[in-house]
This record gives C-alpha cells, structure tokens and sequence, in this order.
C-alpha cells in the first residue's frame, strides 16, 4: 500500500499526463476519436466513483446507474430550463443524485452482505422502471429526455442570451462549445474533471476516513467495538460514490444533451461492477483501466468483422490465416461480450485483484527473477503465510 | 491528419468569435457562440478521397431486429446499385434521377454499420463512432422513431444528413424535425387519415375502442392519431393502456380487455411486440368475442409483412396501414422487388423499401447539387418532387421534411397465394386524402448551417 | 368476478414461473450455499433445448415456391413430414413438450459440469465472489447461445391442439366470458407437478432428507461423514433441471431469446429474498404471491389509483420485506440477518 | 476503593435456558479481576452483556456511574470499556501499524468523523503513539505486514496493543491465552503483568487456572450462571463450593 502512496504529486503528474495525452497515444488502437475517449474519461470517473464505496467498504452495489441516470435527467432539465452553460447542469446534477443516493443508501445500509446487493438492485429498478413509465412526462420515457429549440432556458434569457430561431443550440461551458476543436474540447472538458475526481479519491484513500473504510472491509464487528459508528461511514462512502455516478451522468449530458432510462438499468449498474473488478476493486488506478478496457471492447472490438481479422492475420499461411479467422471471430464483432463475460471470470477465478494483481505479480516476479534483495524479501512473506496456514490449520 | 483538422476548427472558431459582433459585446463569458463551417469545408469532406462513406444505423437487436436486418439488407443493395453493380433496381424507374452508377459524384459508395440495439444511448453512440471514427457522411437506418429522434437530433449538432430509416412517429417530422433530417416514411396522422374510412366502412360508427399502447414517442402518436380519427367516425375509447417496449409476455396487459367492455383492440405495437401482443390476444380468445353484440375486432394500425409473418394466423383478416408493400404492381416497386428478391430469396418489407429508397434519394441530391456540403444537399431535398419510387408521385415537402405519397390500406390475407403473399391492399389512400398542414405538428427544422 | 377470476389464473401463471425459477435457486442455496447468479441463464439454456429440438426435428428440404414468380423463392418442408407424412407433422407440431425428454438430461449434465467445474472451487468464496463469477458465467452462456441462435426471439409455438384457449368459465359453471389459454393452463399445472415432484423427493427419500438436514445445519451433516460432495452435485444438477423444464415449457409463452434468462434472474432473486433465503417453501409462496400480486397491480382499477405500480410491486414488496423482516416469509432466523 | 463496573441483578434467558441469574458484581478501579468458571456458566454472556452485545433482561450494569444497558457498543468503548477477544478480531488485510492506527483515530475522532481530506501519512502525533504502542508489544519490526499473516502469538499481542492505545478505564479480556501453547501462554501472562497493563483496570475471563492465579488480585466464580463466590484468590482456592463446582472439574481439562 504504502508504495501506492509514496507521492501524491508524482501519481497526480504521471495520471494526468496519460489522460491528457489519450488523443495521441491511443490513435495506433484506433481509439482516438472524441466520443469513445469521452466515454474512457465518463465511465473511468465513474468507476474512480464506484470503487470508493465497493472498494474501500466491500458493500457491492447493484444499483448505482440509478444515479448516473438521475444525474443525466437533472442535467438536461438544467439546460433546459436554466441555461445552456454546462457548469450549472454539472454542479445540480451531482447534488441531485447525492440526495437519490443519501435517501436509497439510508435504507439499504440497514442490510449488509447480499442483502444489500438486492435492496440496491431492487431500488434501482424501481427507478429505472418508473422513469420508463410513470414518470415519463419528467424522462420522457424510452425516446429519451432532449432539449428543444424553444426550451425556455430562464437563466440565459435574464441575462440576455437568446438563441430563438437558430434551431437547437449546444452546451456551452462559460462560452465555449463543448463540441468544439471537433469535439475535442468535450473529451478534455472530461478529461480534467476526471483528474479531479481521481485527485479526490486519492485523498479518500490516504484519509483517516478512507482508511476506517478500508477497515469496515476487513473487519465491521471489530470497528464497532472499536468505537466507530460505522452506518454514517459506509452512508457517507455510498453518498460520495452515489454522486461521483452523477457526475459522470450529468458529464454524459454536458457532451451530448440527452438522457434515456436505458442507462438506469440494473445491467448498466453491473457494467461498472464489471470494470471495477476487472481493473482491481480497491486500487486507485484498476477501475479506471476496467473502464478504459471495457469501453474499448464495446466499442472497438464489437464492430470487427472478419475482412479485418483476415487482415489482422495476414501475415499467416492461409489455412492458419484462415483458422485463426475462425477462432477469433465468435469472440469480436457482435461475440464481444463473450470476451468480456469469460476475461471476467478468469479474473474472479485466478486474479481476485483484477489486472492490478496482474501487474503486481508480473513485477514481483520479474523482480524475484532480476533482483536478489527483493527475491530475499518475497520469500520471507512467503514463509510467513505459509506459517500463518499452518497455525490456521492447527486450530 | 487529427492536428490538423484541431488546428482548422480552432480557427474557425477564433475567426467566428472575432467576426461576432455578439462575442466583441458579450459582457459575462456565459453566451452562445455558434460553430460554422467554411462554405468549402464541413464535417467528413470526402475531398480528394476516392470514395464516400455512408453510415447505417439499423436495430441488430431488440423488439425490432427483424426490421433492422432487413434495413441493413436494403442498403447494401442500395449501394451495389449506386456503385454500378446489380441489376440497377429503382435506379432505373427513378425520375428525375441523376445517378449514373459510378457512385456518388463520381466517387465510389462504401458504407458501416451500427446497432442500435433500439436504445437511443446506444443508438447515438453508434452514429457517433460512425461519424467521428470512420468518417460517415450521412447516417441512415433505424426501425423505431425514439431512436430516429435521438439519431437526428444529433446529426443536427454534428452537421451529419440523416436520412430517417423506418419512423412512424409525427414527432419526427414534427415537434422533433430538424433541418438535417428527412423521412420518406409516412406518419401516424396519415395512417389515422387513411385507415378512419376505411374502419367506417368495415365495422360502423359504434365501436368502443380499447388502446394498448407502446410506451414511447411513436406509440403516444399513434395512439393519439388513431383516437382522434375513430372519435370523428363516433367510436368511444374506452382505455389507452401503455405497455413497456419489449415486454415479451403481454398477459397482464390482454386480460383487463376482456371484461372491458371494449369491442375493438387497437394494438399500437410495432415488430416483436405486436407479434406477440397480437397472438397473446388471440390466444385470450379476443377474436372468437362478441361484445356489444358485435364481432371483437384487432386493429393493428401500422402493418408490416415480417410481422404478419411472425403472426401468423392470427394477422388473417386484421386491418392496418402501411407504407408499401411488395405486391404494388408499378414499375418501380416491381424492379425493386425483383432485384432484392433476386440477392436474397425474399421479398423486401417495408422497412427495406423506405430504405432503400432513402439511399438513392440522399445519392441523387448529391448528384443534383453537385456537392456533398450538406446545406446544399439539403436545399435540393427540400420541395424534391419524384416518381418512380413505388409509392406514386411523392413530394419532400420543404416545411418539415416529410415525404407526402399515397398509403396503403390492408389487411392480412385470409387466402394467400404464397408464403409471402401476407397482406392484401385493401385500398390504395391517394395523397390528397392524408395531406396535413405543416403547422398541424409544430416543431421549428433549425439552420442549415451549424 | 370473472375479471378478478382471470387474474388470478394470469397471476398464478407469471407465478408458477417465478416459484420455478426461485425453487432452484434457493435449493442451491440453502444447500450448497451457492448464490447462483447463473440461474436465469439455466432456464434460458432449457428453453433453447425446445428450440434447438424443435430445429432439429424440423430439419426441412427447400423446394421451390412456384407460387412467387417475381424472383425464385423457397419453401421449406420439413423431411418428417416429407417421410411420415401427418405423423411426421404431428411430431413436428409437438416438438416443445417433446423436447423435455432431451431437455432432463442435458440440463443433468449442464448442471454436473457446472457445479464439478466452477461451482465447487467457490463454496468457500464470500457470497460477492460467487455472485461476480456466476454473473460472468451467466453472460457467457447467454453469448454461446447468442453466437448460434442469433439475437432475436424464435418463436416456438405450442402444439395446434393447445394452441388455442379453454372456456375455463363454462367448464365451473361461471361465465362463459371467462377464457384461459390452454398452454398457460397445462404451465401452471406442470409446474404443480414439478414442485411437487421436488418436494416428495426431498421429503420421502434418504437422500432428500440428507438434503434437508444439509440445509438446516450445514457442518454437522459434513461432520456425518456423508460424501457431501457428491450429494452437492445432485443437488446442483436438480436445481439447473427444475429451471431448464421451466424455461422448456416456458417458451411457447414467451419466444426464447438469448437475454430471457437475465430478465427472469432479477425477478427470481427477489422471489427468493421475499420467500426466505433457502426457504423452499417460502420461495414456491412467494413465487405465486408475487405472480398474483403483480397480476392484480396491473389492473386498471388498481393502475388508476396508483399510477405505476404494476411494474414496481414487485421490487416494493422486495424492499419491504428486507427492511422488515429480512429472514423472509418463511426464512429461518438468523440467515444473513446482520 | 471505588467501584468503576457495578453489575447487578442482572438475568437473561435464551429460550429455555437460564443463562445468568441474578448475577452482581464489583469490579474496582485499578484491579485485575478474574471471572472463571465451567463452559458453559455464562461467562461469555455475562461480558456481552457488558458491552452492548445481548441486553439483559433486568438488572443494571453501571459503568462509571453510567447505564450501560442498551448503549450502542461504540459508545460504550468511548465510555472507557474495551474488549479484547477470545480468537483474535484484528484487520486482517491491514497492516499492524494500520490496525493499531485505527483504535487510535477512534480514540481521537469519536463514533464518526467525516475527514476525507486528512492524510494518514502526516498524522505524525498519532503515528508515533502508534509505533510506540507496537515497540511496547514488541511488534515494531511487522509494522507494515498485514496482520492476517501474523502468528496467532503475534496477532494476540496486536489485539493487546490495539486494546491498550485506546488508554480505556477498564479492559476486558475474553480468553487471551485460549488455543496457545504454554510459552506462548507465559509469554502473555508477562504481557499483561508489565508496563501499562499492569496498573489498567482488568476483568479477565479465562479458565486457565495458571493464568488465573499468575495475574488476578480478586476472583469471582460462575457457575450455572450464577455467582458463587468471589474473594483473592486465596479465598477462592480454599472455598469448598468452588472446589465442588469449578475446579475439581478444571483438572480434568
């Protein structure tokens, strides 16, 4: 853990260096174009998010694209109703859904374990299905909440601002499009409010509070007699969280004015379970990759067809080319999330961790081989969970 | 390639925000800026490239997946066509027509493809990838009108014609029109104006009406326009019950009819769900009822042949409307079905024609303007006046970009001469008889530069 | 009264689904300790063992359709019925309560190889490991059955002779107004039987009553010495067999596609909680209660006063439930109560 | 001497069984007072009943002057009355330094303190009173090992620490040689004779008769439930009722 920490300013400097530099380093992937790299940057936050409650208090939540959808919602009635600029949809959407996840967190912190998973999940379903049918006239239902050319926008309009007749304007943040520099700008918008909802959850994990967080984790009997109260903690983790998805939601609107109920629903909710365990529940960085990866699957690997995985394998005698064409192809284009269902159960079976885990074994490994004192080391912790086994055996 | 295009639209806006008079004056940071494109540049300009690509956004999944795979067949029939291969299909009963087979504006046709998985998120998100990421020049396709909304409402904001796939909604041409966006296919309101007649004739003035209704934009317009004109003709609606896309098992909906007192069920469901809302009906013994001393009747407003086909039995004798079909004897239909029957053994549905049709019309007003810049393009559709395209004379009316032909009444066929024989046109509407005024439906199209 | 008549039956049709589905889950459970996210994707994986039995027996020959002379078309007639004639046909027609005889036995082995082959290696992992891994497996199977069938709903009607619906009314004397699908009828029945079936088992045999002394107390039936484990694959192999004969019989219902099984998990996993984690019993009731509750929510009467609720009464009582009595209905004490 | 836990008539019943009657007891400030007797006497649901686990069903358990019955068990511990367990309970997956920080910080922060901003790594004061604590078990050297990989030994010894930085008025210790071998056993009996632990305020619940006899300054006995004697352990040994009830049973262990 302590490595993790070792600096704040270097973690936070090589962080928003990769981030910034995406459009760049990701063109050889063909993952360069605005609307996936401000999807990386929307559900990454949202994973960052995530992770604080699943990760640092280990109460899995089934239902926390309920707020990323209330967020959505508020945000657009925030463009729709008060102004175009983004940075006002932002902030209430982020309150809003902190209110939606204090109430539901409220009632489901009552049950622990799998119990809770299911008030969750049941919460956000209602939610979800609600917004599909009763509440239409605040989503708009299946077609999904849009702003229109004559919204009446009152916060513009009172300062001056008019945009009748000039169809359906875009959002702005204090002037500037947010589709501007070919949509760019939205992806960078983004990418800084990511840096600083990453900059966040670093100071939760360094924090006493996140460290107590990390102990209900381990142990919730023992912080009870402790002397913690430990419901407002884990209430506290799920508002943070809870907000953090309505951020990433209300984002989502900044760039592209519309929510639908579609992204309430409980398998949205295990998509960010998916990139959290993926990536490596209770480490910083792992969520994010999870939903760089995940993302990246969804959007890329789902439209390759086999005309480019004969190019991929061209290099192949033909009868190989052509085989390995057959093997690949049920797990891209439309098979993607075979890949993903099966890569996720692999990381549950072998790498509880995540690719985190990974990583760190990768380097312990290569450590044990290339570095002596290190190997000294590694083998000392050895022998002592082989120690620790035994004892536990005798008892 | 990407720094560069940053760097012109950087520009742009820069020069746009000088040449303002609004952004010299603007007091707070908190106005609106528009973002315009140089007359010779725009978004995805094929420039010296050899070919064009177009984008096709169809349903691979969901309620309406049947409609999207035969969408997405059409159009890649539409594009061997206009690349020069094929038999030429329509292209060669299209008047006025342009298109010489080499492409468009000499450059040749390649196309991608999206799921739209019927969800506006991820239909939008598809169109994106396509737009952004493989360069798309115009977006076409889709089988349910949420989603033809949320498509076009962004291609508005990107700058992207989006020819409108099968959408039945007034909505898209009305309240949600854009200027970016076109329909070909007809609407609620014109099923509403060509079926009320007809309903007259068949079943009387005296009908109680029971809606149940797919909770969306084109099921709350159906449902509108089907009430208003039944309750001209005198029927009373009894209920209007809405009912979550997808459902799959319509029970709970099907039996509060029974004991309604309703003699009539008018299913605004479309694909899958009207399959099996349809047959669920039946199977609750609706059609053997006698109610009010009259036959129980199904209405399914908005037909189609794949549907009939996936119904069954059950479609036989049910009355609806619809776009076209493939039985239409003229040249054009006739050519079209020929060569898409030709390629797949099947005849096309009418999500494939409205298709189909939308390609080649997006090709020639290329071809007519001269210019893939969309504004021009744009200006060409608007008040285009065409044949030859199955569906009689047909206008692109200017105010609102929606295609005015004649509908087709029908009814499932009780004797079908073939397995695809399904509907039989019970009356061909003229024009004249579904014809609104543009203002009937509101909505403002928005500018044409963006 | 007739209104009130057909939602009951409607609601003990949605139920026998649910108690079904929630049977099974809770039988692994409550013995094996298992939370089987993977469970809807059992019933889905059954009801595609009709629809790849009924492709199988359907297997046609193309001949051309003279009929459309516009372009050349192909009919299909199935080699059944081109050898056998009516009789071919009538098997063809017959195909969904047919393929239950294939469907017992590959979901006996899909049981066994999933319990010998994942389920196992997880009995000691917390209840979210289990959850994550079987969620994995479950869009795993769904993406298999996707990869071969396609995405989209195949329809899998019922045999003609059933096809239709029964005067349910006239038959008690009531009105004759009162109709019910006859598939819908043999569906509640059916799983009558099935219940039943599970629960003599349980009850009448040693093996059921290890089974059941399993559930009550775990550890001290290990400390037996009873070879558990083989009892726990049986166990396992049950439970995916009661789901796959529901989602067989289910598919004339509903046109099987590859995403039924999530839509069914949610449902059945609130089934469970509602009943009492491990409770069989508790989940049979509270299957049908919910099936019936949900019925009468979805009355126009009941949707007038309280907009919406036919889609949340379910989740509602869900929540209810866990916030008060979270052992639920008919739960023992003290299971996950903390 | 003035008493700091005063447990009076206090019965509970678990169903059928009668698990504590009538049970009263003393515990004064500054001594170490040892309950023992057979398994099974109560003397589990006697300490639970202390610290906010079970509630009785009547009688009064005062600690300092204040109820104690039906106070949540977080607040108890800031009363000043902190449980250390019979099998270990310690944070596992963090490490010791970390186990020890988090009594500290409850110490420090009371039942909740939202405190996102704060950062472990500069809380100096309460790193040092942490590593101080740690040498003084002699665990200094594990400081960033994950306590779940420590011998059974070492983990009591961290649950000791835990337990002594909190500084509580009365520390209550379920057990703390249970499963240990004889030097391990020894080992914590000097723990708990040495330093800081000798002057705290102690009720230990044991039936190790060596442990009991090498620490207590006053014993009382339980025995189905009810107290039958308590005296030094001079008195206890000598008391034929003792004898009959508890310890002629005890040899046979």
């Amino acid at each position: 853990m302590k490595n993790l920490f070792k600096s704040n300013m270097s973690i936070m400097l090589v962080f928003s260096a990769i981030v910034l530099t995406a459009p760049i380093w990701l063109t050889p992937l063909g993952a360069n174009y605005p609307d996936l790299l401000q999807k990386f940057a929307i559900f990454g936050l949202f994973a960052v998010g995530y992770n604080i409650l699943f990760g640092l208090t280990g109460y899995l939540s089934f239902g926390h694209a309920a707020f990323l959808g209330v967020g959505s919602y508020t945000a657009v009635w925030s463009l729709k109703l008060l102004s175009m600029n983004v940075f006002l949809g932002i902030i209430l959407g982020t309150i809003m859904s902190g209110i939606f996840a204090l109430a539901i967190g409220y009632l489901s912190l009552r049950r622990s374990g799998i119990y809770f998973s299911i008030l969750t999940l049941a919460f956000a379903q209602m939610a979800y299905s609600l917004a599909y049918s009763v509440l239409t006239p605040i989503t708009n239902g299946e077609t999904g909440l849009q702003i229109a050319a004559n919204d009446p926008r009152y916060l513009d309009s009172l300062v001056g601002i008019s945009q009748q007749g000039q169809g359906i304007p875009s959002t702005n943040f204090f002037g500037v499009l947010l589709k501007s520099w070919d949509g760019y700008f939205g992806f960078y918008f983004a990418a800084v409010i990511l840096i600083l909802g990453f900059y966040l959850s670093l100071r939760v994990f360094r924090s006493p509070f996140g460290l107590k967080l990390r102990a209900i984790k381990s142990n919730q009997t023992r912080m009870t007699y402790t002397g913690f109260n430990t419901r407002p903690y884990l209430l506290s983790a799920f508002v943070i969280s809870g907000m953090y998805a309505g951020l990433a939601g209300s984002l989502m609107v900044a760039i592209d004015p519309l929510a639908g109920a579609e992204r309430m629903q409980w398998t949205a909710s295990g998509e960010v379970v998916l990139m959290t365990i993926l990536g490596g529940v209770g480490t910083l960085i792992g969520p994010m990759l999870g939903a760089v990866v995940i993302k990246y699957f969804e959007n890329i690997f789902s439209a390759l067809n086999n005309s480019e995985l004969h190019q991929v394998f061209n290099f192949l005698p033909s009868f190989l080319e052509e085989t390995m064409v057959f093997i690949v192809s049920p797990f891209v284009g439309s098979g993607w999330h075979l890949t993903l269902g099966a890569l996720f159960m692999l990381v549950v079976i072998f790498l509880p961790g995540g690719m985190m885990e990974g990583v760190t074994k990768i380097n312990s490994f290569l450590k044990r081989k290339f570095g002596k004192t290190d190997a000294e080391e590694s083998d000392v912790s050895i022998q002592q969970e082989v120690q620790a086994k035994a004892q536990q055996g005798g008892e | 390639m990407k720094k560069n295009d940053t760097n012109k639209s950087r520009r742009t806006f820069l020069k746009t925000a000088t040449a303002s008079s609004i952004a010299a004056t603007a007091p707070a940071s908190m106005f609106y800026i528009k973002d315009a494109f140089a007359a010779e540049d725009f978004r995805n300009n094929p420039k010296d490239s050899k070919t064009v690509t177009l984008g096709f956004n169809v349903p691979q999944s969901g309620a309406y997946a049947d409609e999207g795979a035969d969408e997405l067949r059409a159009f890649k029939l539409a594009v061997k066509h206009l690349n020069g291969e094929g038999d030429g299909g329509m292209m060669n009963t299209m008047k006025p027509s342009m298109l010489k087979g080499n492409g468009i504006l000499g450059k040749k046709v390649a196309y991608v493809t999206g799921d739209t998985q019927t969800k506006s998120d991820a239909a939008r998100a598809s169109a994106k990838r396509m737009i952004e990421k493989d360069g798309a020049l115009m977006i076409s396709g889709g089988s349910s009108s949420g989603v033809a909304i949320a498509v076009q409402g962004l291609c508005q904001e990107m700058g992207t014609i989006f020819m409108a796939g099968l959408t039945h909604s007034n909505d898209t041409t009305g309240k949600d029109k854009r200027r970016y966006g076109f329909r070909h296919f007809f609407n609620t309101e014109m099923s509403g104006a060509s079926l009320g007649p007809v309903l007259e004739k068949e079943y009387g003035n005296e009908r109680t009406a029971y809606h149940l209704t797919a909770d969306y934009t084109w099921g709350w317009s159906q449902q509108g326009s089907i009430k208003k004109y039944t309750e001209e003709l005198g029927w009373k609606t009894k209920a209007a019950v809405k009912t979550p896309v997808g459902a799959g098992d319509f029970s709970q909906f099907i039996t509060p009819v029974l004991n309604s007192g309703a003699d009539v069920l008018v299913l605004n469901h479309y694909g899958k769900d009207m399959v099996n809302s349809l047959t669920q009906a039946v199977q609750f013994g609706l059609r053997d009822k006698q109610v009010n001393g009259k036959d129980f009747q199904i209405v399914v407003p908005l037909f189609s042949r794949l549907m009939a086909q996936g119904a069954g039995d059950n479609i036989k004798g049910i009355l609806g409307s619809t776009n076209w079909n493939w039985s239409l004897k003229d040249a054009g239909s006739q050519a079209f079905v020929k060569s898409f029957g030709k390629e797949y053994g099947n005849p096309p549905s009418q999500a494939a024609h409205t298709c189909y049709v939308q390609t080649l019309l997006y090709a020639n007003a290329c071809e007519m303007a001269g210019t893939f810049y969309p504004p021009e393009v744009i200006k060409t559709l608007e008040g285009y006046k065409f044949d030859g395209m199955g569906n009689g004379a047909t206008e692109y009316r200017a105010e609102d970009h929606q295609c005015f032909k004649d509908v087709l009444v029908v009814r499932g066929n009780e004797k079908p001469s073939s397995q695809f024989d399904l509907l039989e046109v019970v009356q061909e509407v003229p024009r004249a008889q579904v014809e609104y005024d543009a203002s009937l439906l509101g909505g403002e199209l928005g500018p044409y530069k963006v | 009264m007739d209104a009130i008549l057909i939602q009951i039956l409607n609601g003990l049709d949605k139920g026998a689904a649910y108690a079904l589905i929630a049977l099974g889950l809770t039988l692994a459970f409550g013995t094996l300790g298992i939370v089987n996210f993977a469970h809807g994707a059992l019933f889905m994986l059954g009801a595609f063992c009709a629809v790849t039995f009924s492709k199988v027996i359907s297997f046609s020959k193309q001949i051309k359709d003279e009929s459309v002379t516009i372009f050349d078309a192909y009919k299909e007639i199935p080699y059944l019925e081109i050898w056998w004639g009516d009789f071919g046909a009538l098997i063809v027609d017959f195909a969904v309560p047919l393929s239950i005889i294939v469907a017992i036995p590959v979901m006996i082995l899909v049981g066994i190889i999933m319990e010998r082959g994942l389920i196992k290696h997880f009995y000691k992992r917390t209840h979210a490991e289990q959850i994550l891994v079987t969620f994995g497996l479950a869009i795993v199977i769904q993406e298999i059955i996707k990869h071969f069938f396609g995405a989209n709903p195949i329809p899998t009607p019922a045999p003609d002779i059933v096809s239709g619906s029964a005067a349910v009314g006239a038959l008690v004397g009531l009105s004759e107004n009162l109709v019910y699908p006859w598939w819908r009828l043999i569906y509640i029945v059916f799983s009558g039987l099935i219940i039943f079936a599970v629960f003599a088992f349980l009850q009448f045999t040693t093996f059921g009553m290890v089974v059941r002394a399993g559930m009550a107390d775990r550890e001290t039936v290990g400390l037996l010495g009873i070879n558990i484990q083989k009892r726990f694959t049986i166990v396992f192999a049950i439970a995916a067999t009661v789901a796959g004969l529901a989602g067989v019989m289910y598919s004339p219902i509903l046109p099987p596609d590859y995403h039924m099984g999530m839509d069914f998990l949610v449902l059945s996993f609130v089934v469970v909680v509602v009943g009492g984690m491990g409770s069989l019993g508790g989940a049979v009731a509270a299957g049908f209660l919910l099936g019936v509750l949900q019925s009468f929510a979805s009355m126009n009467e009941v949707k007038s006063i309280l907009p919406g609720i036919d889609q949340i009464i379910i989740y509602l009582v869900a929540v209810v439930i866990l916030l008060v009595r979270p052992r639920g209905l008919m739960g023992r004490e003290g299971v996950f109560e903390d | 001497m003035t008493n700091i836990l005063e447990i009076k008539g206090v019965n509970k019943t678990f169903g059928g069984l009668h698990a504590l009657r009538d049970v009263n007891l003393e515990i004064y400030e500054g001594e170490t007072h040892a309950i023992i007797g057979p398994n099974g006497a109560g003397k589990s649901t006697l300490l639970n009943c202390c610290i906010g686990k079970l509630i009785p069903d009547d009688g009064s358990v005062t600690f300092n002057g204040n109820n104690m019955i039906g106070v949540d068990a977080h607040d108890i511990n800031h009363a000043g009355m902190v449980r250390v367990f019979q099998t270990p309970e310690i944070f596992p997956e963090l490490s010791l330094l970390e186990n020890v920080l988090i009594p500290a910080l409850a110490k420090r922060d009371g039942t909740f303190k939202f405190n996102p901003f704060g950062d472990i790594f500069n809380e100096k004061e309460i790193r040092e009173e942490a590593m101080a604590t740690l040498a003084e078990f002699g665990l200094e050297g594990f400081s960033e090992d994950h306590a779940g990989s420590m011998s059974r030994g070492n983990k009591r010894r961290l649950e000791l620490a835990m337990g002594l930085i909190q500084k509580p008025k009365l520390l209550l210790l379920d057990e703390p040689t249970a499963g240990m071998a004889r030097l391990d056993t020894n080992n914590t009996i000097d723990l708990l004779k040495t330093g800081k632990m000798r002057e705290m305020t102690k009720v230990i619940i044991e039936h190790d008769m060596h442990v009991v006899f090498s620490l207590a300054d006053r014993i009382s006995v339980l025995a189905r439930g009810h107290i039958i004697a308590t005296g030094s352990p001079e008195e206890i040994k000598n008391d034929p009722k003792v004898k009959e009830a508890y310890l002629g049973e005890g040899d046979h262990e």
